[in-house]
């Protein structure tokens, strides 16, 4: 019996998303040529109320089964979820839950505030107390929000201070420019976390072309891959990075796929952690076809 | 003396019907492509939803068909309408902790909605007239301003409802009339207010007629600066009440909220066939215009044949392709 | 002064036709140009006098016809063809960039170059030149909007000296000129004509024609009606050539006031941006007549009183009360009506219809508050026919009607609120012989009903022969007032260039 | 004739002073502002850093002085920034396998940069002159054709520069001559050979005056169509050079390189003086907007004393603020 299942997912308005992207068509393209009758629709969205757009015409027009969503924002998202669980698809929500957990069935969750603690952690690992450290952060979303307050509760009460944490807008333009800035301001900075990677390796080109490469290291985060790259390979300037993969909507697309396909319920929250990749460890995480 | 009186305006007739035709020809085509793409297409669940979706960029239109015929332009509607939103929603979340009469509440926030986005079009008018600055300057730098105050009244993050308020004020969104979602009624009482103001009284004229010759409006004794503070404040108001139909669906507001509406409103205002310059509105061809753009996003949707990355080419060529078929050839025409 | 006329064309023009639309606008009209002629152009307002020109000129290309230059045939695929072969024309409207010089308007599009770069000193001395040569004083560097009409006058016809022409078109250009302006223009066409140019002239000021024409063409309603030798012939007969009848009563007579006639209007010691010192008064049932220079402030005082800008000091008191207005609406609720001398820059919305415009200054009448489109349909018939608006369909763009058509159109959009004090500037600015003594009438009528009227011209003659009393103004000053017989050109013009005292108020 | 002429220039020339030193006072203001903040804001380091930055928009704004003052608009310049690097970064990788000789590879990326930008501005400005289309919708719809093409291209993620072309490449952006740096001096010719052509030549007459009245124009012989069609040219090289110094900066072009440039520019090229109906170039004043927009956001970077959440506020007031300095007082003073 022929299956559909809806994709919705932000569009590839920056690195991270753009892996997402990349991810969630290699899942479509695998998993449709190994099920026959899976037909599987990805809609990319710009915004929530475009988002919110794609889900009618999942319910109206695709008539899905289920529904494989990272929302754009958990609170403005919830009610139209809801209205497409109402119409029996079976939901599958990624990375950020919904305001009304009830809604849905598989919750394979991020841990944004573990994004940030874990980068803290690291900071406060390395460093010694009095050492200043400044931040990078992205468009202002609760996800910004969520991954500043991990960041700041793990260096809270090491003797970290952290000087400035502007906003970069997730883009390595921006980045760039705010890193000069920083590096104007302050005359010695000891370590430098972003938000994302894309931001880090935007900072990073400030940071090299002042000629201070040496005086601090940076930590981002999200997985891409050539951050992993560099991790792996010893890079001294950005030593670890903390994986929030992208992948994770093509492991939500298959847990979808599985509760159609094979023979047991697939049912509940699947936590992915934040773990910090360092070079012991970055081998593992590296995906090289990934565009982010 | 002159003897045009043996004119047959045959000509001028044909020519205008590209004019009237072109946008509706596009929309007709694009109904065609949704149709041949998926049978569900012509449902009447899609359609309604189509319709619904196009009420908030369309009754935005509408009030920038008032701006842009009388010689403006706002950039600044889409951030007023998530910082309108922002305000609603903090205040309503305020109320419930000091009464308990919900519906009290919704109709408190829907009035706030009202005169925030009015006065918000009132500032801006008011900085273009008496402040003789650009119309394109005053609203990028409003823009800027009401983009970052939600985004600081939602400390970064986003606004949401309290559920409780949410369940009253739901059907403003989701409720139906005779089976007519409550988005649509709204949107088409705003077209046909629109449209009877913009057409068959003194201030319409007035809006039209200086937007083509602001001199000849002073002489003809035109308070020239009133007639555009209310142009924009109409506009205002239009980003309230599309704001009041919005919060509803998603019950909350953030820095991202109504990104880009500005050229979206724009773009469905000109598609429609009123010129950019100002001197000429048409309400009709906003609201299709407002419809051609939905129906774009719509049918992207719907079909896998197109990679996602490539939505905003097909947009792109879309767009061109409708402002042509109605400017370009019947230019040709004539 | 006939040699010319023996001389072979330089350009003709055989069996033209133009059709805007399904409206043909010229019927297959012959028409040359010789060497060293000037050749005038007569017709009434819309009798395809400029289309023509402009046909002749590359301008436009016509509907049928063909073009013979230099006694080969040829079309105009480009402007710049046209100018290439020495053919200039000086528009009826001006055709200048406001926004931009008078030296880079004088030299637009074919600019002087050193090298890759402009030439600007070239340019501004050559530019200071021909306007010296024009007695103009405009600076070379002004903004053109900054320049009075005719100043902007005189920068086109610099423009089209520029340009060495072997043929100019000009298109009325003393509608805008005094006569001592129009007297340097006159001195520049003789030269020329020595030189061998082509000259073709438009005008509806006959005396000027019969001045300097060596032929004489009269369109008709978009046909030829003859081309004749200039010489001998009156202005009264070229009247009675354009218009096909005698034509009486120029200057209608309008009963004086009576002694006991309300005073409508006083104004003492008025000052406003470009008025100083005004004092005049207005009475029922009389025609004041506002003469002066150009420049001299009439337009002036007369925005400041309806409230355009507002005036800065003095008194107006209008029927007995104190009143200062701070915009045209207030004025117009005191039943005071102005009618601008740019009817296209600030009278009319050219691209918008009659009806549109006829109803603009009076809406509030009509809307109650919808728009009674059938009561503005019916009243913009009355009214049309009441000034006798010649126009095929209510639905024309104003900009498509001929200058005479839209002053009266004007004129019934202000008569529409039933002023009772009619401010009319240059009420006859480039209208022909015809649709004149009508404009005269309606004064008349007007004046006759008890209203009062205020004409604001540059021809002495229309101010004369109209005027109960005559205010003349200097510098922003008015400088004295000529009542009944004392009125007379002299002492209009002793006043207007500050000779005289002032004599009363 | 007239006597009350000869009183005259004295009043006009006081109003230009205004329109001159408007936007250079706002620049003065800032940069006494952000002495103050920070000591180290009028480090030499920190100075070139904001000329070095501003060069992108400023290049860039530099060509919308041209489209600008002939009386059109370029939505467009931000995504075919994107595309442009985009292309010219897969051209050089792929180059890479088939030759080794990496300055050849740069030459061939930097012609490719330059052909792709013009072409694409000749593509704009056919479409607004043969399409009969407003140069907004055109470039509106071009806009989302480039950015949907260079995330297509990038399979939604970052192109990124092989290192090996960078190496050789990456003087271009952080090599200096004379202590001055390579964008800076670029930034400065453009800016020069902008203001000769606009100033002082006959086609940057023409352009002006196509803006001015494009009826005028075309009555005096010019080709209108043609001027439009190499302003937009200009605007396109300009967006080319700006994105050839771009590419060697990051090394890199995704989905979100080059965003909102376009109304950066815009607000430049507007702050400076320009008027946005046409017909009033000036160079000057584009780089000293140029300036001022890249001031802001130094010295928002440079200071905790206002709220993150609140940079778009500011800046809106100051563009706001400064034209107001500019149009506002001077049209007071006439
Ligand atoms: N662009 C146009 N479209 C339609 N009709 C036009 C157009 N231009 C001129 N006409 C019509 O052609 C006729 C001739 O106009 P034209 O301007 O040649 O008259 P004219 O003799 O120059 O009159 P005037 O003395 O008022 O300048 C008029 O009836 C006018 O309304
Ligand atoms: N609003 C204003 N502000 C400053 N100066 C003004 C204003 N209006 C007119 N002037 C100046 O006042 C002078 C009088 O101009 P006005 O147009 O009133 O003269 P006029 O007598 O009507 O002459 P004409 O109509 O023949 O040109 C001119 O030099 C004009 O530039
Ligand atoms: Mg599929
Ligand atoms: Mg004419």
């Amino acid at each position: 019996e022929d299956v559909t299942i809806g994709v919705s997912i932000p569009a590839a308005t920056h690195g991270w998303a753009g892996g997402l992207n990349w991810h969630a068509q290699e899942a479509e393209r695998r998993l449709e040529a190994a099920h026959e009758g899976l037909n599987i629709v990805i809609a990319a969205a710009g915004s929530a109320t475009e988002q919110a757009n794609a889900l009618e015409d999942m319910v109206a027009v695709q008539q899905v089964d289920a529904l494989v969503i990272l929302p754009f924002e958990s609170d403005p998202l919830t009610d139209p979820v809801r209205q497409v669980a109402e119409s029996g698809a079976f939901i599958t929500v990624v990375d950020r839950g919904l305001t009304d957990p009830s809604i849905q069935n598989i919750y394979v969750a991020g841990d944004n505030v573990g994004f940030g603690r874990s980068a803290g952690e690291y900071m406060v690992d390395r460093l010694e107390s009095g050492a200043q450290v400044v931040a990078m952060r992205g468009i202002p979303t609760v996800i910004d929000d969520q991954r500043m307050q991990g960041f700041e509760e793990a260096i809270d009460g090491s003797g970290i201070e952290l000087l400035a944490a502007e906003h970069a807008n997730w883009s390595r333009d921006d980045a760039f420019e705010v890193m000069q800035d920083y590096l104007t301001r302050f005359p010695e900075i000891d370590a430098v976390w972003a938000a994302d990677d894309d931001m880090a390796l935007g900072a990073l080109e400030a940071i090299r072309e002042a000629g201070r490469e040496d005086e601090m290291f940076l930590v981002g985060g999200g997985g891409a891959a050539a951050v992993i790259r560099g991790v792996a390979e010893g890079d001294a300037t950005i030593p670890a990075t903390v994986l929030y993969p992208p992948s994770m909507i093509a492991t939500a697309i298959d847990l979808t796929v599985a509760r159609f396909m094979s023979n047991g319920p697939v049912e509940g929250t699947f936590n992915l952690a934040s773990p910090l990749i360092t070079e012991a460890n970055a081998e593992a995480f590296y995906y090289e076809d990934s565009p982010y | 003396m002159t003897d045009i009186t043996q004119a047959k305006p045959a000509r001028p007739r044909f020519s205008l019907d590209w004019k009237l035709l072109g946008p509706l020809a596009a929309l007709v085509l694009l109904l065609v492509i949704g149709a041949f793409l998926n049978e569900n297409f012509l449902s009447s669940a899609n359609l309604l939803n189509i319709l619904t979706r196009s009420a908030f960029i369309g009754i935005i239109a509408i009030g920038a068909t008032f701006v842009i015929s009388s010689g403006g332009i706002d950039l600044s509607v889409g951030s007023m309408a998530a910082f309108t939103a922002g305000v609603m929603i903090l205040l309503m979340n305020w109320m419930l902790g000091v009464t308990d009469v919900v519906w009290l509440i919704v109709l408190t926030g829907i009035a706030a909605g009202a005169l925030i986005g009015t006065g918000a079009g009132l500032l801006n008018g008011l900085l273009i007239t008496r402040g003789g600055i650009e119309a394109f300057i005053v609203t990028l730098g409003t823009m800027g301003i009401y983009r970052s105050l939600v985004t600081y009244l939602a400390d970064g993050g986003t606004l949401s409802l309290d559920s409780d308020v949410r369940g009253l004020y739901r059907p403003v969104y989701y409720g139906d009339i005779l089976g007519l979602p409550v988005p649509v009624i709204l949107f088409a009482l705003a077209a046909l207010a629109g449209w009877i103001v913009l057409n068959n009284t003194a201030f319409g004229r007035h809006v039209q007629s200086v937007g083509a010759n602001e001199d000849v409006a002073r002489y003809s004794a035109i308070n020239t600066d009133r007639v555009k503070v209310f142009a924009y404040m109409i506009q205002g108001a239009c980003v309230a009440l599309a704001t009041i139909v919005y919060v509803p669906r998603l019950g909350s507001a953030s820095a991202t909220t109504g990104v880009l509406w500005e050229l979206e409103a724009i773009a469905a205002v000109i598609i429609g066939g009123t010129l950019l310059k100002g001197g000429y509105g048409r309400i009709g061809g906003t609201v299709t215009g407002a419809l051609i753009l939905t129906l774009i996003g719509n049918i992207l949707n719907l079909t896998d044949l197109i990679s996602n990355y490539l939505n905003g080419a097909v947009q792109g060529v879309i767009i061109i392709a409708a402002v042509f078929l109605q400017r370009g050839l019947s230019r040709k025409q004539s | 002064m006939n040699a010319p006329v023996d001389r072979e064309p330089l350009l003709a023009g055989q069996g033209l036709r133009k059709s805007y639309g399904p409206v043909e606008v010229l019927h297959g009209v012959d028409f040359d140009v010789r060497p060293g002629e000037v050749h005038a152009l007569l017709g009434e307002n819309g009798a395809g006098k400029s289309t023509l020109v402009k046909i002749l000129s590359g301008f436009v290309a016509p509907s049928a016809g063909t073009l013979t230059f230099d006694g080969a045939p040829i079309t105009f695929p480009t402007m710049r063809a046209a100018e290439e072969a020495g053919i200039v024309l000086i528009h009826q409207e001006f055709n200048l960039a406001e926004l931009r010089t008078v030296e880079e308007n004088i030299f637009l599009g074919r600019e002087l170059r050193r090298g890759l770069f402009l030439d600007k000193a070239a340019m501004r001395a050559e530019a200071r030149r021909l306007l010296d040569e024009l007695h103009c004083m405009a600076p070379e560097t002004a903004r053109v909007a900054d320049l009075p009409v005719a100043d902007k006058q005189m920068v086109e016809i610099a423009k089209a000296m520029s340009r060495k022409a072997r043929i100019l078109f000009l298109d009325e250009p003393t509608a805008v000129l005094t006569k001592a302006e129009t007297a340097t223009l006159f001195t520049l066409i003789r030269r020329l004509k020595a030189e061998g140019v082509g000259i073709v002239f438009i005008s509806h000021k006959l005396d000027e024609v019969e001045e300097i024409a060596d032929r004489i063409t009269v369109l008709r309603d978009g046909e030829l009606v003859e081309t004749v030798p200039a010489h001998g012939v009156s202005p009264d007969d070229m009247a009675r050539m354009m218009v096909g009848r005698e034509l009486t009563d120029f200057y209608p007579h309008i009963p004086a006031p009576g002694p006991d006639a309300e005073t409508l209007l006083a104004v003492e010691s008025l000052a406003a941006p470009g008025v100083r010192d005004a004092s005049f008064t207005l009475r029922r049932g009389e025609v004041l007549g506002f003469a002066g220079l150009q420049g001299a402030g009439r337009t002036a005082v007369m925005e400041a009183l309806i409230g355009l800008h507002p005036a800065t000091g003095g008194r107006i008191s209008l029927r007995g009360q104190d009143v200062r207005f701070t915009d045209v609406a207030q004025s117009k609720a005191a039943r005071i009506a102005y009618l601008t001398k740019d009817r296209k820059g600030k009278g009319l919305l050219l691209g918008n219809d009659l009806v549109w415009n006829f109803s603009l200054f009076s809406l509030e009448k009509f809307a109650k508050p919808l728009i009674d489109r059938g009561a503005e349909r019916a009243a913009f018939d009355a009214a049309a026919a009441r000034v006798d608006l010649r126009a095929a369909s209510p639905s024309l763009t104003a900009g498509s009607l001929s200058g005479g058509n839209q002053q009266k159109l004007l004129l019934a959009k202000v008569l529409e609120t039933d002023p009772e004090i009619i401010i009319i500037d240059e009420p006859t600015r480039g209208i022909d012989v015809g649709a004149k003594s009508q404009i005269y009438g309606f004064i008349a009528e007007l004046a006759s009903q008890g209203r009062g009227v205020i004409v604001l011209s540059s021809e002495l003659p229309e101010i004369i022969g109209l005027s109960h009393r005559v205010t003349v103004m200097q510098s922003g000053r008015t400088t004295g007032c000529l009542e009944g017989d004392a009125i007379n050109e002299e002492d209009i013009m002793r006043l207007a260039s500050g000779l005289a005292a002032r004599s009363a108020a």
